[in-house]
């Protein structure tokens, strides 16, 4: 369903959402932006350049209950409550959508997949592009699929394509929508072929499919060691990053010792005991082999798995590196130049 | 199992960290439902001399004192160092870059060469004593403490991470300091405090020490990026860490 | 009559360590001392070389308990030496984080280290079963300035938020409105524990010697923050730029543990010191407290202190209470701490839980501390606590030898001595 | 997004151990029922998650053959707090079981009619059990079979009792040797590589199964290649840090594949170039 809503009318319709759903909105902080619970209209700002958090934390929580246990006795904790998130861009949502293929394949994560469910995504085009994004290289600059709402804004009115039940009633909760016609399909299909150019701070020279074939003979590439002589194992760029899935499982005990939860928290294969067992043997000791192992993730492992290129090109890693080798549009090209 | 019989001793420090012990509230009672204390001048008017656990706050600063940790490590079968200045030498430390003479004039000024006025070394507890356990932190977080002392009594090696703190700070979802070209220690600091002060909007000071492994080289050579110099980084870095 | 020695090693359920000597044959006293053997940490000299940035980070490491009163001081004298001011909102939202600590500190001094003394426990382990409802009150308002100090310091201990020149985080609006609701809650729970040590109170020794009180005084306010330097023994008050003229700081001839005096041999500072010089300014919430105590002002037992404690937990919330309207009034305006480092020497003075607190530096062009000097608030207890003593034990030198043991260190908890503090502390060794 | 899974895969069901005893002075074997009654369903090489709630989850390797029985047996090292925990369990105490998971043996498939080289170093016994017992019991599927069976002493030999049954059974070679002997010892000295000098196998119609420490794999398989064996015919199983076993969390990658469910039991022909593998 296609609508159109003057840019005027936005602030009742998200009100008319406030009132009726927790809405977690995309807004201001300090000199960013970021999603948080949005309190009032005026704090929505879907003319943002990037969240500094993605969207992924609100699906994959950092610190997550699994299950609760009394002595021998488990119950898993499935309570996620509904909610709208309102103004994810377009390369967050492909994120998302490969998230969703990726919990979803084998063996369905419930956890993940039920907030998913619960969740009412509004998605929008981007207004202005952020320091570092180059989504505009990979093709994931716009997106047609996976949204309950995507919003354009178009001069002075914001398209509305709503392509769920849940999108519609969303819609129907606001007033003054009218209905679009090919001119605003145009003028959208303008807007992404504009994003695809603006969207590309960083010019990556290899497209996807050159990527992934490249690294298949890159293992022994410089550029790994080059970079990862100034790594921390800090690991920022894989927390930051919004198709970054890695978890670590752990229990947690009451005071009674006997009762007490499992829970699964955020962790990032940059980090120095990501795959030390017991011994200690670690199976990727060297911060180069951790380096190189998050980049044919990126590049060549999860593609190969779920077929889709799990860079999505939002930069945040990019601007999180403290020491500024991160960029996968650097080590990318690189690895093209043998 | 029998409730372990728990000593706690305090050396030179700021009490801080039996301070998280109250700030556990509630939780204070649940300890002590599972452990028996059987020292604690802060709390309690008992003394003793025997004991299964001793956790010893503080640093190390007079030759006496390691004569005291010594013979506290005879009487316990677990000891648990308890906070920066047990388990790294904490701010204390910054006393030994400079002459202990010097130091002592300085503070005290003709009075200087009295004899109790002797001060060595700064040491953390394991320079002087095994230790079994390290509970990092200036303060210790009580959640952390909490958390060991119940992986202890169930029998489990109590986790303490081995990765920086910008992975808490990350979680938290803060926005860097290196953002607003501060010195934060945050990538080669050993988290578990839940990235306290960047999350207040400070820059980490490193008071749970050093990682196992921490690229210090790294974060030298990123002060040019951030307009700051070797010193700048050094000079945090003494705060806490004082290696000497 | 009988020979008496009590020697109290390490007194118990105080903040560091303190010891307590004394001896009498025959009726006679020969020794009564007061002496701290806690090893000195020398801050005064670990400072220097290190940045204004990083000296609040440093010297809140003297105290755990009371590590904002220190951040605070030596932030307000790290602003003084380099010439910065602060806006309304930082200086109101500052004493609302000081006041987070002074409920604390107090509720911890009287909850967990006095009331076991007035309740003939040991600790505060067998009020649980006995007393739970006191327990339970003390833990509430023991959380309530926690919570405070992480809401607007970013931790409970050691402060992380307070620069020179402002706050590195501001707490939110929302925030504010929930921890104003927190102390409206707490001035209940203040009047339910201030019941409590009321039913208690003529457990409290009578011992009264007449005393130097020394505290912060400015107009209007009962003052924890602002102001000068005030006696009860004069009535012109002392800018604390001069405060080494107030604390005099001697060597003393029983003792090498560097002393205090002003206009008399000792004085005292801390709760009871406040009150006796500013009580006419404390708010009616607090007025109605020290009602029910009786408490008045001049009053001389040292024992009052932590019943002067309990008054102040009640100022401080209300003063709380109206600090946060005024900042709510006008909205939480965001603001970046700006402070560049100059060459220059400065002073800090606020009052810790436990008494007037008084920190001096000294910056070169680049900002980095080339002197200091730090006086706290035990360190000028502790001459008026051996004071106390010597006239203390002949009134009481024929009860039980364990009596006498007793109602010396309660003396000395009293006080509620942070000898963690030591700055600067002698360890005199006596045969 | 509509459908909603179910079930919680990372949700233990609960087992009993019903049987304990001490293998070695570090390893001890377990028997557990599961408490449902239902049956593991286990092939050889697989492995299941095992929980102590409070303590945490590994995964171990079932190491008994499978069959339609709710019982299932494990030997566990003791290296740290789940194991430690685990070596402290009496019968009668309960744990959680997930799984099983992972790739097994190819006892069903490539194994069938060939002649069977089982190459059991340390730990790698523990596994492979599951396999030679299930080899064992259909006997006449089979070649002949080798077991080779290394350890670093003779007091860390695991399931002994049982080793000297299988090398009783017709058609089946044992042997055995330990890095380092003590007094009673009378049988082969040094690793378990230089068994392979001592026993004849046609390499063309012969499957070898290979588990033991990572610093093995590299030597055995080494020889294997030297005494001409095709590496399709190797079998081996890896082991990683696991958190899920379910291929979500990432820690078992190696490389591009998941241990838990690419593994543990891989053809080596098929990871030869998988650079982290050995
Ligand atoms: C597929 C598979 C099958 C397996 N089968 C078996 C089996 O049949 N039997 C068996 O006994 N084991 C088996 N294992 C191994 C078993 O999973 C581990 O021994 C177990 O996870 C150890 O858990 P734990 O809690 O006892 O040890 P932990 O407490 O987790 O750690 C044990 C030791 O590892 C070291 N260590 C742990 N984490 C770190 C770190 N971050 N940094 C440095 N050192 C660290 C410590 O020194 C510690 O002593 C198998 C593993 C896999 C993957
Ligand atoms: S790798 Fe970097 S640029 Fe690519 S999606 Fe992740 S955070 Fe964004
Ligand atoms: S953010 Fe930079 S320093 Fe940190 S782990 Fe990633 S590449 Fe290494
Ligand atoms: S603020 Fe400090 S701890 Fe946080 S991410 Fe940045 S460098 Fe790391």
């Amino acid at each position: 369903m296609l609508k159109v809503l003057d840019t005027a009318e936005l602030g009742t319709w998200v009100e008319a959402i406030i009132k009726a759903h927790d809405v977690i909105g995309i807004q201001a902080r300090a000199d960013k932006f970021d999603f948080g619970p949005l309190a009032k209209v005026q704090d929505l700002r879907l003319d943002y350049d990037v969240s500094l958090n993605a969207p992924k934390r609100f699906f994959l929580l950092p610190d997550e209950k699994l299950f609760t246990f009394k002595k021998d006795e488990a119950k898993s904790a499935q309570a996620a409550e509904p909610f709208v998130l309102f103004g994810v861009h377009p390369y967050d949502l492909i994120a998302l959508r490969q998230l969703d293929k990726l919990f979803e394949m084998d063996n369905p994560d419930v956890h993940y997949l039920s907030r998913r469910a619960k969740a009412i995504v509004v998605a929008v085009d981007v207004q202005k592009p952020s320091a570092h994004v180059f989504a505009g290289c990979l093709g994931f600059e716009h997106v047609e699929d996976s949204y309950d709402i995507l919003l354009t804004k178009i001069g002075n009115e914001y398209l509305a394509d709503a392509a769920t039940a849940a999108g519609e009633k969303l819609i129907a909760l606001g007033k003054g929508f009218t209905k679009a016609d090919d001119t605003h399909l145009a003028a959208r299909k303008k807007i992404w072929d504009e994003n695809k150019q603006a969207l590309r701070r960083h010019e990556l020279k290899p497209n996807k499919a050159q990527i992934t074939a490249q690294l298949e003979k890159s293992y022994d590439h410089k550029i790994w060691k080059e970079k990862a002589r100034l790594c921390f194992s800090c690991g920022s760029c894989n927390l930051v990053c919004p198709t970054c899935y890695c978890f670590d499982v752990a229990d947690r005990l009451n005071w009674d010792l006997a009762s007490g939860e499992r829970v699964r928290t955020w962790d990032g294969c940059m980090l120095e005991d990501f795959a030390t067992v017991a011994g200690p043997h670690n199976f990727r000791n060297q911060r180069e082999a951790r380096y190189r192992h998050r980049y044919y993730r990126k590049g060549k492992y999860v593609p190969d798995k779920i077929g889709e290129f799990s860079c999505v090109g939002c930069g945040r890693c990019i601007g999180a590196c403290v020491t500024h080798i991160a960029n996968p549009v650097e080590v990318y090209n690189a690895i093209m130049e043998a | 199992m029998d409730r372990p019989r728990v000593a706690i001793f305090d050396f030179a420090c700021c009490e801080g960290c039996q301070l998280q012990l109250y700030n556990l509230e509630e939780g204070l009672l649940d300890v002590l439902g599972l452990i028996e204390p059987v020292e604690w001048r802060e709390a309690i008017s008992d003394q003793s001399d025997s004991y299964d656990i001793a956790v010893i706050e503080g640093s190390i600063t007079r030759k006496e004192d390691e004569e005291r940790l010594k013979d506290i490590r005879k009487r316990a079968k677990v000891m648990i160092a308890l906070g920066a200045c047990a388990t790294i030498g904490g701010v204390n430390k910054l006393k030994n870059q400079f002459d202990f003479g010097e130091v002592r004039r300085t503070v005290y000024g003709k009075d200087a060469e009295a004899p109790h006025l002797d001060t060595a070394r700064v040491k953390a507890v394991h320079e002087v004593v095994p230790v079994e356990v390290k509970i990092h932190g200036c303060p210790i977080d009580h959640f952390e403490f909490g958390t060991i002392l119940k992986s202890v009594l169930a029998g489990k090696t109590p986790s303490i991470p081995n990765y920086p703190v910008c992975v808490e700070c990350k979680k938290k979802g803060n926005i860097c300091r290196y953002e607003y070209n501060e010195v934060c220690l945050g990538p080669i600091t050993r988290a578990g405090c839940g990235a306290k002060c960047p999350t207040g909007g400070f820059w980490c000071f490193g008071c749970r020490g050093l990682l196992d492994n921490p690229n210090v080289d790294a974060a030298k050579e990123v002060m040019d990026i951030y307009g700051k110099t070797v010193d700048d980084l050094s000079g945090r870095l003494l705060l806490f860490n004082n290696q000497s | 009559m009988p020979n008496i020695d009590v020697s109290v090693h390490h007194v118990t359920r105080v903040e560091g360590h303190g010891t307590i000597r004394v001896r009498a044959s025959d009726g006679k006293i020969e020794r009564v001392e007061w002496r701290v053997p806690e090893a000195p940490r020398f801050f005064e000299a670990m400072v220097r070389g290190r940045s204004y940035e990083d000296i609040q980070t440093i010297v809140s490491r003297i105290c755990g308990i009371c590590s904002v009163t220190h951040s605070l001081a030596a932030i307000k004298a790290v602003e003084d030496a380099i010439g910065v001011t602060v806006s309304k909102q930082t200086d109101a939202l500052r004493i609302v984080l000081h006041y987070a600590e002074q409920i604390e500190s107090h509720v911890l001094h009287v909850g967990y280290l006095v009331a076991p003394d007035l309740l003939g426990q040991k600790s505060v382990v067998p009020l649980v079963a006995s007393h739970p409802d006191v327990v339970k009150t003390v833990i509430a308002l023991h959380k309530l300035g926690n919570a405070g100090m992480e809401l607007i310091g970013g931790r409970m201990t050691h402060p992380v938020t307070v620069k020179p020149g402002g706050f590195a985080k501001l707490p939110t609006e929302a925030q504010l409105k929930a921890y104003k609701k927190d102390l409206e809650n707490g001035m209940k729970l203040v009047g339910i524990l201030a019941d409590v040590v009321v039913s208690l109170a003529d457990k409290l020794p009578d011992f009264n010697r007449d005393t130097e009180y020394v505290a912060l005084k400015t107009d209007g306010t009962y003052t924890f923050y602002h102001g000068d330097i005030a006696s009860t023994d004069v009535k012109e008050t002392t800018d604390v730029h001069k405060f080494e003229s107030v604390a005099n700081e001697y060597v003393s001839a029983q003792s090498t543990a560097k002393w205090c005096k002003w206009h008399r041999d000792s004085y005292a500072v801390g709760a009871l010191a406040r009150y006796n010089i500013n009580a006419d300014l404390l708010l009616p919430e607090a007025k109605a407290v020290a009602a029910k105590f009786g408490l008045q002002k001049g009053a001389c037992n040292p024992y009052l202190n932590s019943v002067a404690q309990v008054v102040e937990i009640a100022q401080v919330i209300a003063h709380s209470i109206r600090l946060i309207d005024g900042v709510l009034t006008d909205g939480v305006t965001p603001e970046t701490p700006k402070a560049a480092p100059r060459e220059g020497e400065g002073v800090g003075s606020v009052e810790a839980p436990r008494g007037i607190l008084f920190h001096r530096y000294a910056f070169d062009g680049k900002g980095m501390c080339t002197s200091a000097n730090i006086c706290i608030p035990t360190g000028q207890n502790h001459g008026n606590i051996q004071k106390d003593f010597e006239s203390l034990v002949p009134k009481i030198i024929d009860k039980p030898q364990d009596e006498i043991r007793l109602l010396m260190e309660m003396l000395v908890r009293a006080y509620d001595p942070c000898i963690s503090c030591s700055t600067h502390y002698l360890d005199v060794e006596f045969v | 997004m509509g459908k909603i899974a179910l079930k919680d895969i990372y949700l233990p069901e609960t087992a009993t151990a019903v049987a304990i005893r001490q293998l070695t002075p570090t390893e001890k074997c377990f028997e557990f029922k599961l408490d449902s009654g239902k049956s593991l369903g286990h092939m050889p090489g697989q492995f299941a998650e095992i929980s102590l709630f409070g303590i945490g989850e590994a995964p171990i390797s079932i190491s008994s053959p499978p069959h339609g029985e709710p019982t299932f047996e494990m030997g566990i090292r003791q290296v740290g707090s789940l194991t430690g925990a685990l070596h402290r369990l009496s019968v009668g105490d309960k744990i959680g079981v997930r799984g099983p998971y992972g790739t097994t043996f190819p006892v069903t498939t490539a194994m069938k009619g060939k002649d069977i080289l089982f190459v059991c170093a340390g730990i790698g016994m523990i596994p492979l059990r599951s396999a030679i017992k299930y080899v064992l019991s259909h006997r006449k599927e089979y070649g002949k079979i080798h077991i080779l069976s290394g350890t670093r002493t003779p007091a860390f030999r695991l399931f002994s009792d049982e080793l000297e049954q299988w090398g009783k059974v017709d058609g089946v070679r044992l042997l055995e040797t330990v890095d380092q002997p003590d007094d009673g010892w009378k049988g082969n000295v040094g690793v378990i590589t230089t068994l392979f000098s001592k026993i004849s196998f046609d390499p063309k119609n012969t499957v070898a199964l290979i588990v033991g420490p990572p610093v093995m794999y590299k030597f055995a398989l080494l020889e294997l290649r030297k005494l001409e064996m095709s590496y399709a015919n190797v079998y081996v199983s890896l082991e990683r840090k696991m958190k899920c076993g379910v291929g979500k969390c990432g820690h078992c990658q190696i490389n591009g594949l998941y241990a838990c469910q690419d593994g543990p039991v891989f053809r080596y022909s098929d990871i030869a170039e998988t650079r982290e593998a050995i």
